[in-house]
């Protein structure tokens, strides 16, 4: 349910002009606490390298 | 606003259970990884609805994390 | 304590003693007490918790022994 | 039972410490292995329970026992010790007036009785006193508040003693009149003693401060002349103390003692010159006598200006009564002292005084009484010139002022007849002590007198019954601390005297006061014999009043129905062993030394450093089995089965824990990393750069000129070598209690052979006396979780007796009324935890509480070390009650974990738990932001913020309560799974196995002996009959799980047997007990040759006692760790080198000659199964290790032979064996479960076994509720720890259905029927089937019990008529606004 929520929410995104790998579903279990790390890591890169949201920008402008 | 110097506000919807258990786990275990999240404890991921999700981007947030 | 060999007494008692405040034994204690029973936990020293209160951290999760 | 004083109410105590702040007694600090200190009241660790502070006492010290007066000694030395030089006066003033009278005068029998003589010298006692006293003007000290009273009574004579009396007959509000004979007031103390040994000064401002309680002291009134008893008592007086001291000099009875106007008595001498009747002495004089008094009277004369002063004493120095310090000042000042002789006659001429003739004496040997008899020499007879003689040879009462008309029984020594208990004479309401009744004693005598007269004077004017008999007085006790080995010698003080000079012409007093520094460091030599000093500053800090010192033990009798016996285990003490340094050298440390260094509450708070210097070390060095596997140092042969892993545990953190990169080694003999995830952790160790070194290290030395320590070792290869380290940690093992023997005797229980009680594997907590059972390392060296494991076990066994009884004893908590906060604004309370330096090492929290200040509706803020601790659990509770708080944040660890602690604080402080908001900023912020400090506190702040803005719209959520059905179902018919069904049932549950085969027994099956040789298959058939007998226990066999449904309380599972036919079960709760299985290799040749066998293949040739194993020269080969401990399965499978090793003993039985080779990578045979190893060693069973790059290779030789080749690191060479076969012991592993596990929505781990709640606490439950597991789908193990996880499960799961309903969770999703349109989105999206659909008026509905709140439906709705409360929408709304308002 929540995959096919997140799906759709990606494509409301892109409509609203918002990079949809803005948003990110995971699945970490637990038992996971390495993976949570990581994905976290990935995650903050990944929008390090995208930059500010374009409705971020526009809130501060 | 520099791209080296961007830090990104992120909110991180995190499962009681699961991803916030994990997260607890990478804690306990001392893994290190940016501050840059901001943590919202929901019971269940299938909790998150849409409007959460808008409204963080609406406020300006740079990224949505949602842990199952 | 005096009855080396106690046995039962004739009259049973839902209550049980507990010697030792360590992690055993407070596990037993609230076993018991949870289950129904009267317990009477039992430890020499000022506090409960025995030597498991004077580690660190315990592995393999590193967590605090606390 | 003893229940031990803990001298603080825990009711009371608000354990804020106040007390431990103005104790002055230091203690070595047992929490912190002695590395720290803590006070004689305190609190044994942060996070203690009870939470309350307490005293320790011992027994009252030797020095205050051994006064006579009983001055508590110990207290004012501890308030010099602290620079409370006040408060020690006050502690001399509650036991005596005269502080600075004593502190100069008084023989000090104390010091004789001080333990410190044990290490250097006794101390100076009185010299402190002296001094604490000298630091005080009396005239400025405020007496104490007394209630008065009406009664009078009167004190005949003004010495120490009756002044005493009055100070105390006045502290108690009595009206007391003094009368003294003398002009002025102080008796023998300023008739008696000399100026320069008690300036009067010191006396006058005594005798003030008592006439400041309102005594008054007539003079000039003798008793006899102008007052008699008869007249006093006439006047009203209710009682007469009858002090009048001894004044009468007792005769030389020698010729011309009375003819000479120059022979006068000491006492009157003395009088005289303090009258100023005599102020010059000349000539020659001499004094007759050994006491105080003839010293006194040699030294005055020399001071009025006598030429010669000799004193003559008819016995040696020994035996003289004066002090050795007066006797030593008099012969520096020049007095000649004359022993062993005795006065003859006195002559003169002319009535004109000429001398005195003598004789010398010699002494006999000590008489019955201890004394040595002078005897004169015939013929030595000598003379001495003398213008003065002064005889000072004793005094007696002088009793002519008594009159017949009295009525006062006197002695025929001349001495008042008193009571010895009560000190009254034969007239009632007529008391007497002091010299009067003793003869001539000293001042402290006579203080302790008075104090117990005043004492019975009240009695006897309060109309109490007295005491007719001395008493035996109950035994003081010498159970005190003991020194500690390594107590410093300090030199006793040497105050300053006076010098020679200044003193033979002046009254300057002679002894002079110690400075400052010097008193402190006096009294800092102090042992703190009594531990607590009765002092009472803690009584005065205490604010809440909570100190009761007069608490005592009591004897608290109990009935129970059974017993469980867990005392634990004492540390292996390793100072025995001598090469080791522990004790001798300050970086040898134990193991838990080390964990209490590591530790953020221990004594550098978490800062690795070494005890020698305190900086941080660079390499530290771990020695395993210290006390363990050993039987050279001590007789503990068996392994402690935790060292290991805790050693390579302090390796990684104390790794953590140094910036600088620290170097660490293990030194061992085998690894035995045997438990769950313990060979992972191992891993993970090489991986971070734990060394890992095998060999056993013989000697640990100093380096010349460093705190730092050599190892010696050698190694496999036989080549020695010598390494430097900074530090040596010993990893020591486990041992029973010095108690246990003592125990075990009161129980009547039996022990095994060291000293570890007594248990089959079948039974594995109970004793050898039904209704005791055992757990945790009494009944052998284990770890946390197995003794968790045999504490629910017991627990288990306990209950299963006395179920006829379950709930007969117990009672209902009440729980104070919740306060309705509806119609309040929000008053929010914010509490940031520093959890040690957990948090507070990273984050900035006194910034981050600054922060919470400035947030709406926050009125309250505080930080806390330990928010979890029971202290600050109770102040939270008052803080809420205080402020009328009515939201609370804590912002500490996990709420995972924690929540429930503060909820059920938030209930008993009135609020519902749900006004409580938990943020993370330790697990989720500061341990893993730890390089990043900065960012860390701004994400606290941020997340604080958060749980404020949420905190601000929490609402009160109400609770429901739903049945639970009271029964089990336990999947798999194994042993684990028969002994948890039967642990339910006993406990009167009713239980369903289902078991997939179609007979009971599982994997036991093909066991035949546990590793103590008990029979297997007897007792599978006896407790398979058991069950089946059991009526409240349903057995499905070739049975299997298809589905489950519900949760805790209420599952309903359905079940499908081979023929196809499904049932419905419902069950309370689950056990998930499917086993495991070997595997089959496809190494080693095994399924290709005959000759390669695993497991129970040998065991049935061993019983079969087959031609393979009899025969002349067979040779047998065992491999271990076939398909363990390798990356596939990265775990060991604990159960085969005890499996393989007791095999090869059997085979050794068998066949005395046979060759056993056991291939192996560590001999893990843990606890007691060491022995086993020992002893297949001691037979000839040959063990050959080898490494997993280096495997056997196992080739066929034939049908009927083998050859194995191994590399052999001792050798360094290949071997190769003949071998007609070889056995494997392959790893274990579960399967078909993991649907199961599924279902029942319970995680598995990598190597797909399941995943207890918690590792070390929690390791038969699931963090899904109501759901337990037990046995080899946990881990592998033997069956001793399989049947004890079994009982352990059904204990933990009778702790579910015992409790008969359960509370369902608030946090629930609520349906607003106004708005719902009634399309039942969320009726399909609900997984716990918690909504139904009203098909009257269309909408939909939450069943509460069965809603978990997971919320799914409320992100469903499309008109946002569902909410979770405790979640809403607005709640969520809020955070999400304050993530980035900043």
């Amino acid at each position: 349910m929540t995959t096919k929520r997140v799906a759709f929410l990606k494509e409301l995104l892109k409509f609203a002009g918002i990079e949809p790998e803005r948003l990110h579903l995971r699945w970490v279990s637990a038992a996971e606490g390495p993976r949570f790390a990581q994905s976290i890591t990935e995650f903050v890169e990944k929008i390090k390298k995208l930059g500010p949201s374009p409705l971020a920008v526009k809130r501060a402008a | 606003m520099s791209e080296n110097g961007f830090q990104p506000k992120i909110i991180a919807f995190l499962c009681n259970w699961c991803a916030y258990a994990g997260a607890d786990l990478a804690g306990v275990s001392r893994l290190q990884y940016p501050p840059n999240t901001r943590t919202v404890r929901v019971l269940c991921s299938a909790s998150v609805s849409p409007h959460h999700v808008l409204k963080a981007f609406q406020k300006g947030v740079d990224g949505v994390f949602i842990g199952g | 304590m005096e009855n080396k060999n106690p046995g039962f007494p004739s009259k049973m008692q839902g209550s049980v003693m507990v010697l030792g405040g360590g992690i055993a034994g407070m596990q037993s204690a609230l076993d018991l007490a949870d289950s129904g029973f009267f317990v009477y936990l039992i430890e020499k020293s000022p506090a409960i918790g025995g030597v498991m209160a004077q580690l660190d951290k315990t592995f393999p999760t590193n967590e605090c022994a606390m | 039972m003893q229940k031990k004083a803990r001298y603080i109410d825990p009711d009371k105590c608000t354990a804020c410490g106040d007390c431990a702040k103005v104790c002055p007694v230091d203690l070595p600090n047992e929490y912190d292995e002695k590395l720290s200190t803590r006070k004689a009241t305190y609190k044994p660790y942060a996070q203690a329970i009870p939470g309350s502070y307490l005293i320790e006492k011992k027994d009252i010290a030797p020095c205050r026992q051994a006064c006579p007066a009983h001055l508590n000694v110990q207290a004012y030395v501890a308030m010099i010790k602290v620079g409370k030089f006040k408060e020690s006066v006050e502690v001399i003033l509650r036991d005596a007036p005269f502080p600075g009278t004593l502190g100069r005068v008084c023989p000090h029998r104390c010091e004789k009785s001080c333990r410190r003589l044990n290490v250097d010298d006794a101390i100076a006692i009185r010299e402190l006193k002296r001094f604490a006293a000298d630091q005080v003007d009396l005239r400025e000290l405020p007496v104490p508040d007394v209630t008065p009273r009406e009664e009078r009574v009167a004190i005949i004579g003004s010495g120490p003693s009756g002044l005493t009396a009055a100070y105390f007959l006045a502290l108690d509000g009595y009206k007391v009149k003094v009368f003294e004979a003398m002009p002025e007031p102080g008796g023998m103390l300023r008739y008696g003693i000399p100026e320069y040994r008690l300036p009067r000064t010191v006396l006058d401002q005594e005798i003030d401060y008592i006439k400041r309680l309102g005594v008054e002291i007539a003079t000039n009134t003798a008793l006899g002349k102008d007052i008699t008893i008869d007249d006093l008592l006439d006047e009203g007086y209710k009682a007469v103390y009858l002090a009048i001291g001894a004044w009468k000099p007792y005769k030389l009875n020698i010729h011309g003692e009375d003819k000479y106007e120059n022979v006068v008595g000491v006492v009157d001498f003395l009088k005289k010159v303090h009258l100023r009747e005599t102020t010059k002495v000349s000539g020659k004089v001499v004094v007759i006598g050994g006491g105080h008094s003839a010293i006194d009277a040699a030294r005055v004369a020399l001071r009025l200006g006598a030429d010669d002063v000799n004193i003559i004493y008819r016995r040696s120095r020994e035996e003289m009564l004066a002090e050795k310090e007066e006797v030593d000042a008099a012969l520096e000042e020049g007095i000649k002292i004359h022993f062993q002789v005795a006065p003859l006659r006195i002559s003169g001429s002319n009535g004109k005084l000429e001398g005195i003739e003598c004789i010398r004496t010699r002494l006999t040997e000590p008489d019955t009484t201890g004394r040595r008899k002078p005897i004169p020499i015939v013929g030595s007879e000598f003379f001495i010139e003398a213008n003065l003689i002064i005889p000072a040879i004793g005094q007696e009462p002088d009793l002519t002022s008594l009159s017949p008309k009295d009525g006062i029984e006197v002695s025929k020594w001349n001495l008042v007849v008193v009571n010895p208990a009560t000190l009254q004479t034969n007239r009632p309401g007529v008391f007497a002590g002091g010299d009067v009744i003793t003869g001539p004693a000293t001042v402290i005598e006579a203080v302790e007198a008075g104090k117990r007269a005043a004492y019975y004077i009240g009695e006897y004017i309060q109309g109490k019954e007295l005491p007719t008999e001395l008493g035996e007085g109950e035994a003081m006790g010498d159970d005190w601390l003991d020194i500690p080995e390594d107590e410093e010698k300090k030199e006793r003080v040497h105050p300053p005297l006076l010098e020679v000079s200044k003193r033979v012409n002046t009254f300057d007093e002679v002894n002079l006061c110690i400075d400052e520094e010097a008193a402190k460091e006096e009294a800092s030599r102090c042992l703190d014999c009594g531990v607590c000093c009765e002092c009472y500053q803690c009584v005065e800090a205490c604010k809440a009043e909570a100190i009761n010192h007069f608490d005592q033990d009591q004897e608290v009798k109990i009935e129970v129905g059974s017993i469980i016996l867990s005392p634990g285990f004492d540390e292996f003490d390793p100072s025995i062993i001598d090469t080791y340094l522990y004790g001798k050298h300050p970086n040898v440390v134990t193991s838990t030394e080390f964990e209490r260094i590591l530790s953020a509450s221990g004594p550098w708070q978490g800062h690795l450093v070494r005890p020698s210097d305190e900086k941080e070390p660079k390499k530290i060095a771990w020695l395993q089995c210290v006390g363990s596997r050993d039987i050279h140092h001590c007789a503990n042969g068996y392994c402690s089965a935790v060292c290991c892993m805790y050693a390579i545990k302090e390796a990684v953190i104390a790794k953590e824990h140094s910036k600088n990169g620290l170097e660490t080694t293990i030194f061992f003999m085998d690894m035995r990393t045997y438990g769950k995830d313990f060979e992972k952790y191992y891993d993970k160790a090489k991986e971070e750069g734990v060394r890992f070194v095998r060999c056993r290290v013989h000697s640990v030395s100093r380096i010349p000129g460093s705190d730092d320590l050599e190892i010696a070792y050698v190694m496999e290869d036989g080549i020695r070598r010598e390494e430097r380290f900074d530090m040596v940690v010993l990893s020591v093992g486990l041992e029973p209690s010095k108690s246990v023997p003592e125990l075990a005797e009161k129980f009547g229980i039996e022990l095994d052979n060291y000293n570890f009680a007594a248990t089959s594997s079948f039974k594995p907590v109970e004793t050898s006396v039904p209704g005791i059972q055992v757990c945790g390392a009494f009944q052998g060296p284990k770890d946390i979780p197995y003794s968790v494991m045999e504490a629910s076990a017991a627990a288990c066994s306990a209950a299963c007796q006395l179920a006829p009884v379950r709930g007969t004893r117990v009672k209902e908590v009440p729980k104070p009324e919740e306060r309705d906060i509806s119609g309040e604004p929000p008053r929010i309370g914010v509490f940031v935890c520093n959890c040690g330096i957990n948090i507070g090492g990273v984050v900035r929290v006194p910034e981050v509480a600054e922060y919470a200040k400035s947030l709406p509706n926050v009125v309250y803020v505080q930080e806390n070390l330990f928010s979890c601790s029971q202290d600050a659990q109770e102040k939270l509770r008052q803080v809420i009650e205080e402020n009328k708080l009515n939201r609370i944040v804590v912002a500490a660890c996990s709420p995972r974990t924690h929540e429930p602690l503060f909820q059920e604080t938030l209930i008993s402080a009135g609020l519902n738990k749900y006004l409580f908001e938990m943020t993370n900023i330790r697990d989720q912020d500061s341990w893993v932001h730890s390089n990043d400090p900065d960012a860390a506190t701004e994400k606290a702040k941020d997340l604080v913020r958060m749980a404020v803005a949420k905190a601000n719209l929490l609402e009160p959520l109400p609770e429901s309560e739903i049945d639970i059905a009271p029964s089990g179902l336990v999947i798999g018919g194994g042993i684990a799974g028969m002994v948890a069904a039967l642990g339910l049932a006993e406990q009167g549950y009713e239980a369903h196995i289902v078991e997939k085969k179609d007979v009971l027994g599982g994997h036991a099956r093909k066991i035949r002996w546990t590793w103590k040789d008990e029979d297997v298959q007897q007792y599978l058939n006896d407790l398979i009959e058991k069950v089946n007998n059991n009526e409240k226990i349903t057995v499905h066999l070739s049975s299997e799980v298809k589905d489950v449904s519900g949760f805790i309380g209420n599952f309903v599972t359905t079940i499908e047997n081979d023929k196809g036919e499904r049932k419905e079960i419902e069950h309370g709760v689950a056990i998930i007990a499917t086993g495991a299985h070997s595997i089959k290799p496809d190494e080693y040749l095994y399924g290709k040759h005959p000759r390669v066998y695993r497991w129970h293949d040998i065991d049935n040739l061993i019983a079969e006692k087959s031609d393979i194993i009899t025969k002349k020269d067979a040779t047998a080969v065992f491999i271990q760790c076939v398909g363990s401990r390798e990356p596939e399965r990265p775990y060991c499978s604990k159960i085969c080198c005890t499996h393989s090793i007791e095999s090869a003993i059997k085979l050794k039985d068998i066949n005395p000659d046979m060759n056993i080779f056991v291939l192996y990578r560590d001999i893990r045979t843990y606890g007691p199964r060491e022995d086993l190893y020992h002893e297949a060693r001691a037979r000839g069973v040959i063990f050959v290790r080898y490494s997993l790059d280096r495997k056997p290779v196992v080739e066929a030789n034939g049908d009927d032979k083998l050859k194995v080749t191994v590399y052999d690191p001792i050798l360094d060479s290949e071997v190769s064996i003949d071998a007609d076969l070889v056995n494997l012991a392959t790893a274990i592993y579960p399967r078909d479960h993991e649907e199961i596990a599924q279902m029942f929505k319970v995680p598995l781990n990598s190597e797909k076994f399941l995943v207890e709640a918690h590792m070390k606490l929690r390791p038969v439950d699931f963090a899904t509720e109501g759901v337990f597991l037990c046995g080899l789908v946990h881990y592998p193990k033997p069956i001793d720890e399989s049947i004890a996880q079994a009982m352990a499960a059904a204990s933990r799961a009778a702790t579910v259905l015992a409790q008969k309903r359960i509370t369902t969770s608030g946090v629930v999703a609520y349906i607003d029927e106004n708005t719902c349109v009634g399309c039942q989105g969320c009726l399909e999206v609900c997984p716990f089937g918690a909504i139904t659909y009203d098909e009257e008026k269309h909408v939909c509905r939450v069943i509460p019990a069965l809603c978990k709140g997971c919320g799914g439906c409320s992100a469903t709705c499309p008109s946002s008529s569902v909410v979770l409360r405790g979640y809403t929408p607005k709640q969520i709304f809020a955070q999400i606004d304050e993530v980035l308002a900043y």
